[in-house]
């Protein structure tokens, strides 16, 4: 997806419901990023990247979300958000070079595949810690409306980040603040082999928000509409002034955990199967059929139309050459402290053709 | 110039960051409308209003972590932990989070976060108000830590440590936030990082000290010098970055080097300072290097003063440093 | 207190409501506390004890719920607790001994006053940290009931604890786990300087529970025989295996947060005057002496009786000597290391007279 | 004897010390039906029963917070982190309780808990998957740290760990996980903590190191054998407590130190080495005390192989530092 060329026409704001050639859009990044967490499985088991943790499941409630908020607003995400990134304009290409961790990584080969960056689409570099983006998202949003920017902050943590210090403090600090914050659990039933109802007693994630004084909906993760119109009110409630919400989005992760997971140890096929059955990308593809927005033609085309510009992605990457050794020591700080240089000095002297000392 | 205690010079240079600059925030417990419990934020919210002086839930987790969100956002945030030994709760966001975040994210997103904290021993506060931790950070790439031990450091490091671009820990010496005092340049003053304080010279060895051991080694110099001992004294206060120039320097004219901190020994900033001298001064050291510091035991609370060093034990540190080569 | 002599009777197992004999121990272990209290801020103003954090105005929430549990139960403390420990046993001369952080000090003076640690009363040692004792009190519940032993545990902590990571973890975790725990929350109206609400949104404290799946309770702090019954039913679903109960009891602090604090400069007179009115200690004595279970000679008698224990207590803490100053190498281990026997004798020299090097 | 993988080791340790004592539990995430994500857990939820090994929620706050509470109530919980980068989050519970515990109640409280955590590069893990942060609680007094680098004493320690009355942070080398086998003592093998292990003899340099970072320099040592330069290779294996005894009798002999981990260089364990050496073998020593570490920036993933120390940099270090004198 080009910076912006693809990039899905901005809501008008009062709009609740994406339609037409917007739920269009919808599809076609959908599509894309089932296409993207396929291959990428597959370029993990080829060795080609060294890991992975796929979204497959999870689609709608990515793109509903990431397209009910504004390109003003700042996403602080967690690990499974690519597709988020993508239809806020990061270029495909950035995507596939940070999975390579090549040169053209944005982020300099510095993080573990998924874990993105993206200043210009206002994506914070995610960490693989869980929970830690939540209470960074209040904050950002306690600074906007400390500079009367009318924006909102969107953070993304699965059902296991609920447990996280960071959740409690993060939702407290929300709350009390009145932060113009949404809070985006993508409840996936699963945190690696353990069961969202072994995770907490609640009876749902989103009734967590009441104990810090502000409303949490669920809302059905596959249905791409259902999530759009619950970020959308989430997003109005966040500029009027009416503080924070916790959005629940049920959904099922149908692969692994990532590539280092074996789910077969945990759970059921039946389980996963019985999941597929409400798989969101089929669901909206029969909804766009049915709603004559779209033909067998159109989705073999679109479908098709993932796959080139993911392959020319990767043949790109895989082209793209090495970072260079001694980058490791930037960024650290903004200026480098006479130790650190002194410190790639000495690197620099291992690395060079027969070593340092000899 | 004006005649301030140290805790006052800290609450000067807060009021005259956010004087100059509107993008600074202080946030913490009862920092707002108690003023601190040290009252370093003292008139801060009278004068700036609760926009910009944040009275939080008790929460270090949600300071530091709401703190690097405005900073993403691009302000200039100034966290108060209440006493450092209650960082820990927010030592995730600080090692995880803010000390990587420049990094992780290719310098995508810089993060300037100062984080300002009361630290050490001297004011019988026990295991939980006293400690002197500083190595953790120190360990942690990523971030830069520094302590005054005057009341013009204080401010100048502190409107450095604010215009910086880095996360800084900020350490204050609470023992002696008000008994020490001195002259605090006027208006823009500005100590940089990584430069050492030469407290007094000498010539029969060096002594490293920061924070509240400053005071303490300084008496122990004047009582060696009645018994015909010069010991220089330097005060590291940037401990990150450390000025490794100014250690070696004078280790290079002494060939002598006592270490003293308050902090617990194993793995303590003390062991630094000594690797380096081991590796970078070895040719110049005629004895030993020796290090005056807290045990290794947490902080007791009656019996405070015989784990705290104290001049005694810097002074028969130096001597026997001094009589062995 | 003795050890054991003046401990009010153990309950019987199906009484639900302090009467009689009862409930004038319990004005008498209110009396003490009271008098104690007063006692102690004026020994800190008189620079003979160090710090202090007074409890005024929470005797019932405290009297109340200890004499709720069994002598068998575990209690995880934070410091306003002293007079729980006294309920469960502890001695005064060892309660003032830690204040006074002398050689009688059962901790050996490492801890500032207020930071009890009674062994044999179950009294799990306080900390300064708020709220880390609240998942260890889970854990222990978890042991229990791992041996089979029919216990609860109970933990104190303050309004500004919910905010704590450690209480968001420790009820998940007792939710989960359904531990026979019981979390005893004193909203006292103020964390230091801040007001309980700012502290969190939520309309209450106790509906927090409800995020983790049990059951909440909001009590009359003031009320001994409420705190009593509420603490009573939480222990018996505990023990029956229901699993834990978050009670919210409802005082005021009355006096400072401690020693080094000035709540004038965050609270106006006014509201400390009104929360006097509803003085737990006074409450319970109109109460008393409306039932006829007291008389004015009798409650001068009481207090009398404190007072006297008190100053005894005082007078031979004075007396105790201070510490063996090389004490401060026991307990880091259960032996001491090479490095801290070294340490000692390195220490040992330096306190010798004359000094190490001279 | 059996031949096991280290995490092996780690795995029949577990089982061993369930058998023979029924007080000590298994906790953490992912470790029983899933037996672990490095399966160190593997077969103990089948053997032991969902009451001694407990799946828990994502809290390492909760994971320590309530191990604490279980070994204060008299049980032995061995606590699993899922990576020592996760553990942060529990510093609080670790730092504040669990090693204050017995000191702060006057020896009424001990609390003995085993908190494992996988550690260290070469997995391609990036910044969070890959820490070595030792010092962190080396410098916390009221820990002890153990490191093994081979499966025998990856049960050995363990063992001994579980059985001693203090908290122990058990850190595993996952790089090695399965990459080093060794014959493992069956039965009730421990190995006592406080004493170092020579790996190999040598006269001209000792070389410290510790978990994965052994097997780097047992390969550089060989290398540098054949060049003619005979290189004593400790495994500290104990860091807290260390045992100062071999090591300074090891310098006692070569003269000459290297010092090799994974962590970053600032206050790291190599500077307490360094400064135990240059404090008391000071004498004994021909040349300076050289560090080859993890450098001073947070851990890179593409270039994990820039960031870590290899036999290289090692054998560059040892021959500087036996030309140097
Ligand atoms: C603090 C912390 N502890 C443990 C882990 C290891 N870990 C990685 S992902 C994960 C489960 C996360 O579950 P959830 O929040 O539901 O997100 P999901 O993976 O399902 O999207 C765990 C335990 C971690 N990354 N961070
Ligand atoms: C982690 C931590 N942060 C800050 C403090 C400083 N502090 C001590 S008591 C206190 C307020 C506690 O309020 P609350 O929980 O309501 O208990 P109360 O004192 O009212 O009984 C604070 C902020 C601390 N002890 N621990
Ligand atoms: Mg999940
Ligand atoms: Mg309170």
């Amino acid at each position: 997806m080009a910076a912006t060329a693809s990039r899905p026409s901005a809501p008008a704001p009062s709009e609740d419901r994406l339609g037409g050639a917007r739920l269009v859009d919808a599809y076609r990044a959908m599509v894309l990023a089932r296409a993207l967490d396929e291959r990428c499985l597959s370029l993990q088991r080829q060795g080609r990247i060294g890991f992975y943790a796929p979204h497959a499941g999870q689609e709608a409630a990515l793109v509903g979300s990431a397209l009910a908020v504004a390109a003003e607003d700042w996403v602080f995400p967690a690990y499974r958000e690519m597709t988020v990134a993508l239809v806020r304009g990061a270029s495909l290409q950035a995507v596939v070079d940070q999975l390579f961790g090549d040169a053209g990584d944005l982020a300099k080969g510095r993080q573990m595949p998924n874990h993105f960056a993206f200043r210009d689409q206002h994506f914070v570099s995610a960490s693989s810690p869980i929970g830690t983006q939540i209470p960074q998202a209040v904050g950002a949003a306690m600074a906007a409306r400390y500079r009367k920017q009318a924006i909102t902050t969107i953070t993304y943590f699965g059902d296991g980040a609920t447990s996280s210090n960071d959740f409690h403090a993060g939702l407290n600090f929300a709350g009390v603040f009145r932060a113009p914050t949404i809070f985006f659990c993508q409840n996936n039933e699963w945190a690696i082999s353990l069961p969202r109802e072994r995770q907490t007693r609640s009876s749902t994630l989103a009734m967590k928000a009441e104990a810090y004084g502000f409303p949490g909906v669920v809302v059905d993760g596959n249905d791409v509409n259902a999530v759009y119109a619950a970020v959308r009110a989430a997003r109005a409630r966040a500029v009027a002034g009416d503080g924070p919400t916790l959005i629940e989005a049920q959904v099922y992760r149908f692969g692994p955990h990532s590539t280092s997971d074996d789910p077969r140890r945990y759970r059921a096929d039946a389980q996963v199967e019985e999941a597929r059955r409400r798989d969101p990308v089929a669901r909206l593809r029969a909804e766009l059929l049915a709603a004559q927005l779209l033909d067998e033609a159109a989705d073999a085309a679109l479908a098709e139309e993932a796959r080139t510009r993911i392959g020319e992605a990767i043949g790109r990457a895989e082209a793209t050459p090495a970072l260079e050794p001694l980058s490791i020591f930037d960024d650290v700080f903004a200026q480098p402290t006479a130790r650190l240089a002194e410190q790639r000095t000495d690197c620099a002297a291992h690395l060079a053709p027969g070593g340092r000392s000899s | 110039m004006t005649e301030l205690t140290l805790v006052q010079a800290v609450n000067r240079g807060l009021q005259e960051a956010m004087r100059a600059d509107p993008d600074v925030i202080v946030l913490g417990e009862d920092v707002g409308v108690n003023g601190g419990v040290f009252r370093a934020t003292e008139g801060l919210l009278k004068e700036f209003g609760a926009d910009r002086v944040l009275d939080t839930p008790l929460s270090e987790t949600g300071i530091v972590g709401s703190a690097i969100g405005m900073a993403l956002y691009g302000l200039k945030p100034v966290a108060e932990i209440q006493f450092l030994d209650f960082i820990y709760p927010a030592f995730d966001q600080i090692v995880s989070e803010l000390a990587k975040m420049r990094y992780r994210s290719g310098g995508q997103f810089p993060c300037h976060v100062v984080v300002r904290a009361p630290y050490g021993g001297g004011i019988k506060g026990g295991l939980y108000h006293s400690q002197s931790t500083e190595a953790y950070f120190c360990h942690t790439a990523g971030l830069k830590v520094v302590v005054p031990s005057t009341p013009a450091d204080a401010k100048g490091l502190l409107r450095t440590a604010i215009a910086d671009e880095d996360p800084v820990l900020f350490l204050e010496p609470k023992r002696i936030y008000r008994s020490v005092t001195g002259e605090v340049p006027d208006g823009d003053h500005r100590v940089p990082f990584g430069s050492a304080r030469t407290v007094r010279a000498g010539s029969d060895v060096s002594v490293f000290a920061y924070g509240a051991m400053v005071p303490v080694v300084t008496e122990a110099a004047a009582a060696l010098e009645a018994e015909g001992i010069s010991a220089e004294v330097i005060d590291l206060r940037s401990l990150v970055p450390l000025d490794e120039e100014a250690v070696l320097a004078s280790v290079g004219r002494t060939g002598r080097a006592v270490v003293v901190h308050e902090a617990a020994r194993c793995c303590g900033f003390g062991a630094e300072v000594a690797a380096v001298l081991a590796e970078k001064a070895f040719y110049s050291l005629k004895a030993p290097i020796a290090r005056v510091t807290g045990y290794d035991t947490p902080f007791p609370y009656a019996l405070e003063n015989v784990y705290l060093p104290g001049p005694d034990r810097v002074v028969a540190a130096v001597r026997d440093t001094v009589r062995a080569g």
